[in-house]
Order: C-alpha cells, then structure tokens, then sequence
C-alpha cells in the first residue's frame, strides 16, 4: 500500500453518469490480484472528509497506469467527475484482497457476474483469467441502455451477455433471469454487484464455487476503524466478522452474510 | 533536549502526538505502514470485558468536515486484547494508554485490574463518554458523582495512572472534570465524539444501522478547543486534547488552548500516515519560530504540568 | 392547497422557511433586496429590554464547514424596536416571531408584554439559549425548571404563542423540552449556536473579543437532526428545526426528522437570497416527486402537529 | 447590489503574495463610488464558509470589468490566488459606501495615504479626482521592496512618495514618516490600511478634513448581522455604533473609534 498523488491522464464519461477515469503512478506496481480497490479523496481541498473506495478496472503495468470506472453520483464522485487531464488526485492502495484468480485451473469455465458499477473489477478478471487460459463467460446488468458500457471490452475475453432491468437493452431482467435463459453452466462463479444480486446468486446456486465482491460504508479502508464490517456465516454466537476493506472486498462464495 | 517530548503520568513521550482511540485498532494494520516507534503514545481501541461484536451497519457516514461513527465499541474482549492483541506490541517502546469501556463499575474495574496487570499497558483511559452504545458508560460520562466513584474505584484497582475521557454531549464540563480529579484521575482526555444523526437522502431515515452516531473531525474543533480552554482553567490535571486536529497549527491552537499532548483520531482515516508527518512537522516548526519547548507557546499562567 | 404551506402557531406561513433570529436583522436591510412577503416567517434579532452594544470586536470567526458569533444581542431596545423596528414592516403580511432575551425573569416579561401588545408580532421567540452573554439567560436554558418558570410566566403576559429556544450545550435536550412544554409553551425552536472558540494564529490567543463564540453552519447539522429527532419523540409541540441549513435536501433532512419549519441562519450570509430560493426549490422538489404536501415526508408516528 | 458569477479575466502575481485579479461582469454597473467593496465567495465548493471582502480598486465600465488586488494569505485568499483565467467566482457587490468624490472641488489638494493592502481602493478614488481636476498626491507605505505595488499606475494620478517598514525601498519607515519629512500639505486627506497607520494618522492631523476606510471582520456583508460594528467617538452612554459593511467602510475623520 502506498500514498501517492495520482496523475489524472483521462476522465471520460463512457455512459450516462459512468465515468471511466485513467490514472497514472507508482501504485500501480503494487498491485497483485485483480479485485483490489483505491481509496481516493475526491478534491485537491480538505473536504469531502473522507476517501472514496473504487475498484481497480483495468491495470496496464508497462504503462503504469490504471483504470476506474464509477457512478458520479454523490458529492465526491462528483467532484472526482469534474477533475481535469494533468490534475493530481490523492490516493492511497491498492486497499484489499481480490479475485483468487491463481486457484483457477486452465480450461475451467468460469462465469463473471456483474450488476451495475459492480462491473469494474471484473474486467482486469476476467483478463487474468483468459491470460491463464479459461473459459470466460460474463454476463452484467444495468438499469437501462443509457448505463451500460464496458460490453465491448469484455467481448475480447469471451462470451457476453447483457441485461437491463427496464429491458431497454439486452435481456430484459436480472443478471440471474440470463443465467437461467441461456441455461449457462460454470465451473467457479465471480460476482461484483448490488446486494440483491448477490443474495438472488448465492440463493440460486448455493453449492457453486466462487467469490463475491463486496460493498460497505468506510472510514479508513485500512482495517484499524471498524466500520466496515460484517457477519459472518458459521458464526454461532454472533461475534465473528470480516471486515471488507482488508479482508476483502472479495469473499468466498457463502462466507459472509449479505 | 527535545523540543517536543512531554512527560505526562505514565507516558514518557517523545513527541506530544498519539493516534486517538478506536482511530488506530491496536496498532497491527497501522504497523505495517510506519515505524510505531514514531508515535509520542498509542491509545487502543476500547477493550470491554467480553468481546463485542458492535452495532450492525452503515456505521460511519460523512458529514460537513466531519464524519459520524457508530462502531459501538466492537472489540475482541479483555482475554484476547491480553493473549493476542498486546503481545504483537511488545517489540515496539512507544507508551500504550488502554482504553477501557464497560456497563457496570464492575466491569470497569476488572477490564482496568487485568490490563493494568500486564506490565505492557502504561496508562488507562476510561471511556464514560462514548455517544454509541447505550448501556456503554453514557451515565458515567454525564453524572459527575458517578464519575468520580467509578475514577475512584478504578484507581484502586489500577497500577498505572488512569486518564478519563470526557465526554462533549454535557451541560458543563468542568464539572464531571473537577469532580473525578477529586476522585484522584492522574489525567484527563477530551473530547470524545458529539452526539449527531444523518438522514440518508435515498430511504428518507437516519443513514446509520445505531440512528444516532458521534461527531468528529474538523467540524468539532472549535468546540473541543473551548472544552479544553474552559477545563485546563478549572483543573490542575494534565490534559490530553483531541476533536479535529488535522494539521500542525491544530496542534498549536490545542497547545495554546491548555492540552498538554494531543490524540489525532479521524485524520488517519484521510491520511493514515499523519501521526508521524504531524510530528515532524511540529519539530521543525518549532525550531523555525525558536522555539525551545512546544510549552512555551503556553501562557504562562495556564500550563499547570510540572 | 399549497404544498409548502404549514401552519404553527401564531404562524400562518405560506412556506415552511423562515430566517433564523439574529441572521437577518429586523429585515430592513435584507427588504431591499427581495420581497418579504417571499418568506415563510421572520424570526427578528433579539430584543432586549435595554439597547446593548454588545461584545467587542472581533466578533465572527471561520471554522470548518462553520462560523463562530459572538455578537452578544447588539440590539436597540424594546422601547426602539416597538417605535423604529416594527413599523417598517408593517407594509408586508408575513408573519412575526420576535425573539426575546434578557438577564431576569422581570426582563423577559416586561419584553414579552410590550411586544406581543404591539399587535403586529405573531409569536414570541424565548432565547435562553444565548451561549455569548455571561448573563444572557443562558442559565433558564439549561436548568429544567428554570426554563419552566420563565416559559409560565412568560405565557402569563404575552398575548400572542410563544416559543422556547432550546440550547444545545446541555446534557439531555429533551429534559428542557419536556419542561417548557408542561409549562405551556406553544412551540420550540431549536438548536441555537454550540459554544466554540477559535485560536488566531497570529496573536495565539482566543481571536474572538468575547474568547469564546457559538458555532453555527453546516458543520452543526448533525447534532441539530439528532437533537430534532430526539425532540419530537419526547414532546407533542410544534418544532421549528435549525441549524447548518444551507439547500432543499437540508430542509428535507430536517422534516424527515421531525420538524415542523425550519429557521436558516448563516446560509444568509453566503447567499443573501437563500431563503426565497429554497421555498421556491422546495416547491419544485416537492411537485418532481410528486409529494402533495411536505408533511407526506414525515414518518406517520412523527408527526404530532395538526 | 446583486449575486453574480463573474468572470475571471486575469488574475496574477504583481508582488510578493500580492495578485490582482480582472473580474467582468453586469456588477461593474452598479458601482457608485470608488471605495466600494465586493463579497467574494473565494471556492466553487460550499467551503471556506464565509465571503471575504476585497476593495474595488479599478473599474472600467465600458468594458464591464473590474480589478481588485488582494494579499494571499489565508485559505480563502489563497483559493482565490489559484483561481485560473476562465473559471467564475460568486460575487456580492458592489457593497458600501466608497470615499466621497463628489464633496471634493477642482483645484483641492488631496493626498491618498495607503498602506499594505490597504492600497486598491485608492486607485479608483484618485483617478475619479484627478477626473475632476482635483491636485492628488499618494504616499503608500509597504513592508518591504518585495511587496511594493502600484507605484507606476499611481503616478499617471499625481505625485507619488513610497516608503518600506524596513527601508528596502522609497523612504523608510512609515507614510507618516514620508509626510512629515516631505512636509506634504493638502486640503482633505483619504486613507485606507492598518489600524495603526490610520491611528497615527488620526493622531497626526487631528484638525484634518477626510475619510478613512475600515476593515472589520465580516459575516454577512450586508448590515445583518452586527459582525464588523465599530463604536463612534460622540457616543456619551457606549451604545452608538457603526457598521463598517454598510455604513462604511468609509467613515469621515475621526468619526468612529479605532
Ligand atoms: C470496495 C469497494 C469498491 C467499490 N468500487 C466501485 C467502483 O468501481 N465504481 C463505483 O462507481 N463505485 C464503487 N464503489 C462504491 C463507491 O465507493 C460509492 O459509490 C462512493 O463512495 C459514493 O461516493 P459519493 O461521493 O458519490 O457519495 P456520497 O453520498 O457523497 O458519499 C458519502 C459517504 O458514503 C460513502 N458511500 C456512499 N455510497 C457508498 C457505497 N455504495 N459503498 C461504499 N461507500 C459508500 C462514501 O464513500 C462516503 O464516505 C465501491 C465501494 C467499495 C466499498
Ligand atoms: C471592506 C474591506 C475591504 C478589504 N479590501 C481588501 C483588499 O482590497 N485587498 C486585500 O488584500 N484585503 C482586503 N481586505 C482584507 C481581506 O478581507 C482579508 O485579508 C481577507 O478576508 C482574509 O481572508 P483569508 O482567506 O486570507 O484569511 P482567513 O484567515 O482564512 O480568513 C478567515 C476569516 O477571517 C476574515 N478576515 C481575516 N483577516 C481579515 C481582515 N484583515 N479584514 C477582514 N476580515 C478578515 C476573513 O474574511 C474570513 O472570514 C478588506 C477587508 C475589508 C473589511
Ligand atoms: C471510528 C471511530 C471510533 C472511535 N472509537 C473510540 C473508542 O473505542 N473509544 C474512545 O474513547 N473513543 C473512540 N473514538 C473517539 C476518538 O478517540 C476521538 O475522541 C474523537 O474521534 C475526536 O477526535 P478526532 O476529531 O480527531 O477524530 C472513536 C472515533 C472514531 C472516529
Ligand atoms: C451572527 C448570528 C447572530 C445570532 N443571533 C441570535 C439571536 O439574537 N437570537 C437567537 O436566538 N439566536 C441567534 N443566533 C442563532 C441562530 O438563530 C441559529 O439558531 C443558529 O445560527 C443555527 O442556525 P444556522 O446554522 O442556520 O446559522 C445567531 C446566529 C448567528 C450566526
Ligand atoms: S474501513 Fe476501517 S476497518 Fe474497514
Ligand atoms: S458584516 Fe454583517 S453587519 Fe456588517
């Protein structure tokens, strides 16, 4: 992990409200498995107070650059929205622990589900993935047409599918309602979205293998304020936890409670 | 000699900086990042007897220079705090102030007895001040007779000094301080969080699992700094000041107000290397304004620490 | 029916915004820039028996997200705010809440009698809340009974509602809150200003002439939610919420908490417009979600007024 | 008075921490008197709080512009010195009441005494009196060469005397000092910087005919609040006072107390 002022090399919106933004910096050495996150502040000033967590999308090493992509919604990202090319922005990571890409077997088939801009960190996964030799099946959801992006660059890694809740695009549904349509069948499932989704997944298949990417409210991303925690599940007297920021945001299929 | 180390009851300091409790876990995560030897003094997370899982979540929400937290005290419990989490302190030298929660005085006295007993702890910090649990303290922090019979029976058991946190949420808080330097409290600390809410703007209700939460950071300084004033002027004890500090002249405005050291809690969530940037910082402040002592930017009729 | 109109006591207001007593004068200045008949109320500056000077300057300071005031009730007198105040408002129908401070109960009765006997004043504004005057009344704001006995006698001689101001500086809100109500008060208005101090970091001293100040802005926000939605559980009366509001989702925050209207103090000081453009954004916000009344915003439980 | 999101033209370093920055927009219109001042909003983020009030110190119509010079010290100023040519900062203005031109015949001889920052608003004002054929001289006191500004632009009015705090340049020591020694005599004098110049002043020429300029620390800029009131010297019972936002922050010698 380090602290580092991050040069912006581009900030585009790549959908209605998603940005896609390219930083540049020594961090991106650091990285090690895909799923990790950034914790960035938002303003070159002292307040928001506190960092934004963003997923890591896309990592170029030779380059020393990466990727994020998010939702300028609140007022952080969308003071991260307004950042120009050239301006520096405060980040410190990669924060956490990502998808265990390495305990993938080649010709394994893997699905990546992703909901939303739970989508991100999915992308730099399913390239391990490919890299390795799996089989790459992704399948993401959006609200409508104006959010979807990103359906392209997964094309270069496998099989795709989209669907959209108003089923302005796509299938009309939920990420579960193509699964089930286009009978998709998996060996390891990687799933990065909304809670719903993740509840309605590892409801539909509990026995598969996989992990899920998980959201929570942070103060310092670092593991020493607590405040990202959550149960676990074989937990009888309802003291065990995880805490997202370090020992996820990535978790075992079924481990914690959603 | 320094121009930063301060000698307070218990911890010798080589600078008037620590990590604020709850701020810093017990030190682990932060350990991988930076020398704990850096740091004046580490105040812990709160340890209650028995583990507490906490409140569920959101427990953090941010706010206009500040943030909400309604962590409610999660900790492993006494036994672990003893068996695990100390034990990964032991190479380092920096002074430890544990601090300690409870529902009963009971509880207070065994958390203090068993911690104090260690020989790793070098002073306690009782918690009657924190805003996040109801049966955590809150009557101790606020009833000044029951502060100071819980200070003085903590004292009793106690073979370190002990320091009480004082709350903000207070109608006065000379009172509670005066009443527990009576009851013997080697020092005081303060402020702990303000008790404040925030409505999520998509569910229309309070955005954290407690409703309720305490506020700190930037947004309370002005008000801890006024607490610090008024207490440094009704009491001889040393106090250790916290409640927004973020930079170097925080240090200095809290220095001046009467704070003998100073505890930095949310600003490590912004920046987690600040404790030791802060200290740094301060040394060679002072050395650019000539200044031989961090005290001597103190009226001289306020600094009451020998 | 207007969406925004709410009707307390003593104040028909067409919308449920009013300028916070203190950030707005007795309206002579702010009428020059826009129609007063734009606003919900107005809460007037304090009127003291006396004229009083006030405190020395300096008597503002910036904070964090925040200001500190220590105006100390500058303000002409009874006598001149009945004969050069009140008739320059005379031409504009919004309703009145006079705001009254003083240092004896025979202070604030004689106030209270003379304004609500002028006719044009529509409530009474009981400031025992007042954190920057030694002897302002700050005592009747954080002594239950105190508080009841002005409230009592207070009702006995006004003609008109009145409300109590309650002060946040106290240990339990709703302990004043609960007091005042039993001894008749219409309504409550809440919160004043949290007692801050600021350092100047030339002189290292207090920058404020009165050292310490009160502290208002958004960095309050969330204790004066949290000591709303504490109210509100505790009394049936009218609470008109202040406190850091500075947009539409402020106001929505704080009716979602339980207020009845809101006050906006030092967002006047940003925008001197602010307060006819929040009723109008209000109105429009309301309409987008296709609300038919602000109250449909409150949880049913919440909400007492009729 | 009016609300404005005006236009940065310029906005440049002329001395040491000292910028002058071009705005334009409808609000030059309104000026009435030089002296007057603007209430600037110094971040296009909610935060730093409150205004800061700045001097007008040039003002061209014609053009719709105006200038003010401010020393970038604090964290609102310090904003403001890093606002770039393009961007928009929210004014108040035109606020007060400026030095009294009209009262002054053609053929008087007026001296401006400035200090410091003090300085700007006695741009405008010697211009309006030179206007009216009115015989202006300035003396302008800084703390060292380093700060010095406006010496040039000064002499297009009349004669012009500057002194440095610590000799570095002009005469040294204070205006005063420059007055005495040029045994400088005149019919009104306007002054505008610290509180002790002004004192001194106040003290020097206690017969003088003239207007000083205040500052005060200010809230809301407008005659509010009673953030920034001074107290007036006739004042038997101590309950007299001024606002310096509204009923100055130009007062007539030795009108109010320093
Ligand atoms: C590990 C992790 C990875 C994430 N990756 C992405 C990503 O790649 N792209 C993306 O668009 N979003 C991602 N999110 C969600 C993103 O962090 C929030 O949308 C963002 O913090 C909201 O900030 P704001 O300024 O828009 O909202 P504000 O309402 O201003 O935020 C206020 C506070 O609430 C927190 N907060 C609000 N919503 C969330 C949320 N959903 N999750 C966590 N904290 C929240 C903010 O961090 C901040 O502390 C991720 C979250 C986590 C925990
Ligand atoms: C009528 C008037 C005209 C002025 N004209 C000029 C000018 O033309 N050029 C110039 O450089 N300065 C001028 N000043 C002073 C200028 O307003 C302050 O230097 C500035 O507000 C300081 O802000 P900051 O962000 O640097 O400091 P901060 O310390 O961040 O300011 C904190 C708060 O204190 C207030 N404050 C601090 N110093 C002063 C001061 N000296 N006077 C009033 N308020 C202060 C700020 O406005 C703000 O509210 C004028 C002041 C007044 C009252
Ligand atoms: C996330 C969080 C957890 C905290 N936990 C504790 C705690 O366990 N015990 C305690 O005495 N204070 C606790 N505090 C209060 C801090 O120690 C400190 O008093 C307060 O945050 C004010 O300082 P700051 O503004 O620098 O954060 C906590 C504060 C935060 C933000
Ligand atoms: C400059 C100033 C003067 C005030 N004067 C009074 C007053 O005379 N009487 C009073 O009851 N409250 C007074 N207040 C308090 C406000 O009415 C209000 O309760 C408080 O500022 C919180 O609201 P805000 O955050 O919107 O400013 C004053 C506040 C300010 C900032
Ligand atoms: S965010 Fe602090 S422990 Fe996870
Ligand atoms: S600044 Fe508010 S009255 Fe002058």
């Amino acid at each position: 992990m380090r602290k580092e002022d991050m040069i912006v090399l581009e900030n585009k919106e790549i959908a209605r409200d998603i940005f896609e933004m390219k930083l540049g910096g020594l961090l991106v050495q650091d990285i090690t498995e895909p799923g990790q996150f950034l914790h960035i502040h938002t303003s070159p000033q002292p307040f928001p107070l506190l960092r934004r967590p963003l997923s890591i999308c896309k990592t170029n090493k030779a380059e020393e650059y990466l990727t994020v992509i998010y939702r300028a919604e609140g007022e952080g990202t969308r003071l991260l929205s307004a950042c120009s090319k050239g301006s520096t922005l405060d980040v410190i990571g990669p924060l956490g622990h990502g998808f265990p890409v390495s305990d993938v077997s080649p010709g394994e088939k893997v699905l990546l589900a992703g909901g939303g801009v739970g989508v991100p960190p999915l992308y730099d996964t399913g390239h391990a993935l490919k890299e390795k030799g799996v089989d790459v099946t992704t399948v993401i959801g959006f609200s409508d047409k104006g959010t979807v992006f990103y359906e392209d660059p997964f094309r270069d890694i496998g099989r795709v599918f989209v669907s959209t809740a108003d089923g302005s695009y796509g299938t009309a549904g939920f990420v579960t309602d193509v699964m089930e349509k286009e009978k998709l069948a998996f060996d390891r499932i990687f799933a990065c979205g909304p809670v719903p989704m993740l509840k309605a997944l590892e409801t539909k298949y509990p026995e598969a293998e996989g992990c899920i990417s998980l959201e929570e409210r942070m103060g310092c991303g670092i593991g020493v304020c607590l405040a990202c925690v959550c149960h676990t599940r074989q937990d009888p007297d309802g003291s065990d936890y995880r805490k997202v920021c370090s020992d996820g945001p990535v978790f075992p299929w079924k481990e914690v409670v959603l | 000699m320094s121009r930063i180390a301060v000698e307070l009851p218990g911890l010798s300091m080589k600078n008037p900086i620590m990590p604020a409790s709850g701020c810093f876990g017990f030190g682990e995560e932060m350990g991988s990042l930076y020398d704990l030897n850096e740091l004046g003094a580490i105040a812990l997370k709160a340890t209650t007897r028995e583990p507490r899982f906490g409140n569920e979540t959101p427990r953090v929400a941010e706010t206009a220079a500040g943030m909400l937290n309604a962590i409610g005290l999660q900790n492993p419990g006494l036994q672990k705090v003893i068996s695990e989490k100390l034990p990964k302190l032991k190479s380092i030298e920096t002074p430890l102030l544990a601090n300690i929660a409870g529902t009963t005085m009971e509880d207070y006295e065994e958390v203090a007895a068993d911690l104090s007993g260690t020989g790793r702890v070098n002073a306690l910090e009782l918690n009657i001040s924190c805003p996040n649990v109801k049966e955590g303290g809150i009557a101790f922090g606020t009833d000044p007779s029951l502060a100071a019979e819980l200070t003085e029976r903590v004292k009793a058991v106690s073979s370190v000094p002990v320091y009480v946190k004082l709350s903000p949420n207070v109608t006065d808080i000379t009172d509670i301080a005066k009443a527990v330097e009576r009851a013997g409290a080697d020092g005081l600390t303060l402020i702990n969080t303000l008790s404040g809410m925030k409505i999520d703007r998509k569910s229309r209700k309070p955005l954290l699992a407690n409703q309720a939460g305490g506020l700190s950071g930037p947004a309370v300084k002005p008000i801890a700094v006024r607490m610090i004033h008024e207490v440094r002027r009704q009491t001889q004890l040393p106090l250790i000041g916290m409640g927004g500090i973020s930079d170097v002249e925080d240090i200095i405005d809290f220095i001046i107000a009467g704070a003998d050291a100073v505890a930095v809690g949310t600003a490590n969530f912004t920046n987690p290397f600040i404790c030791p940037e802060l200290s740094r910082g301060l040394e060679k402040w002072l050395a650019q304004e000539q200044y031989t002592h961090l005290y001597d930017l103190q009226p001289k009729e306020v600094h009451s620490v020998e």
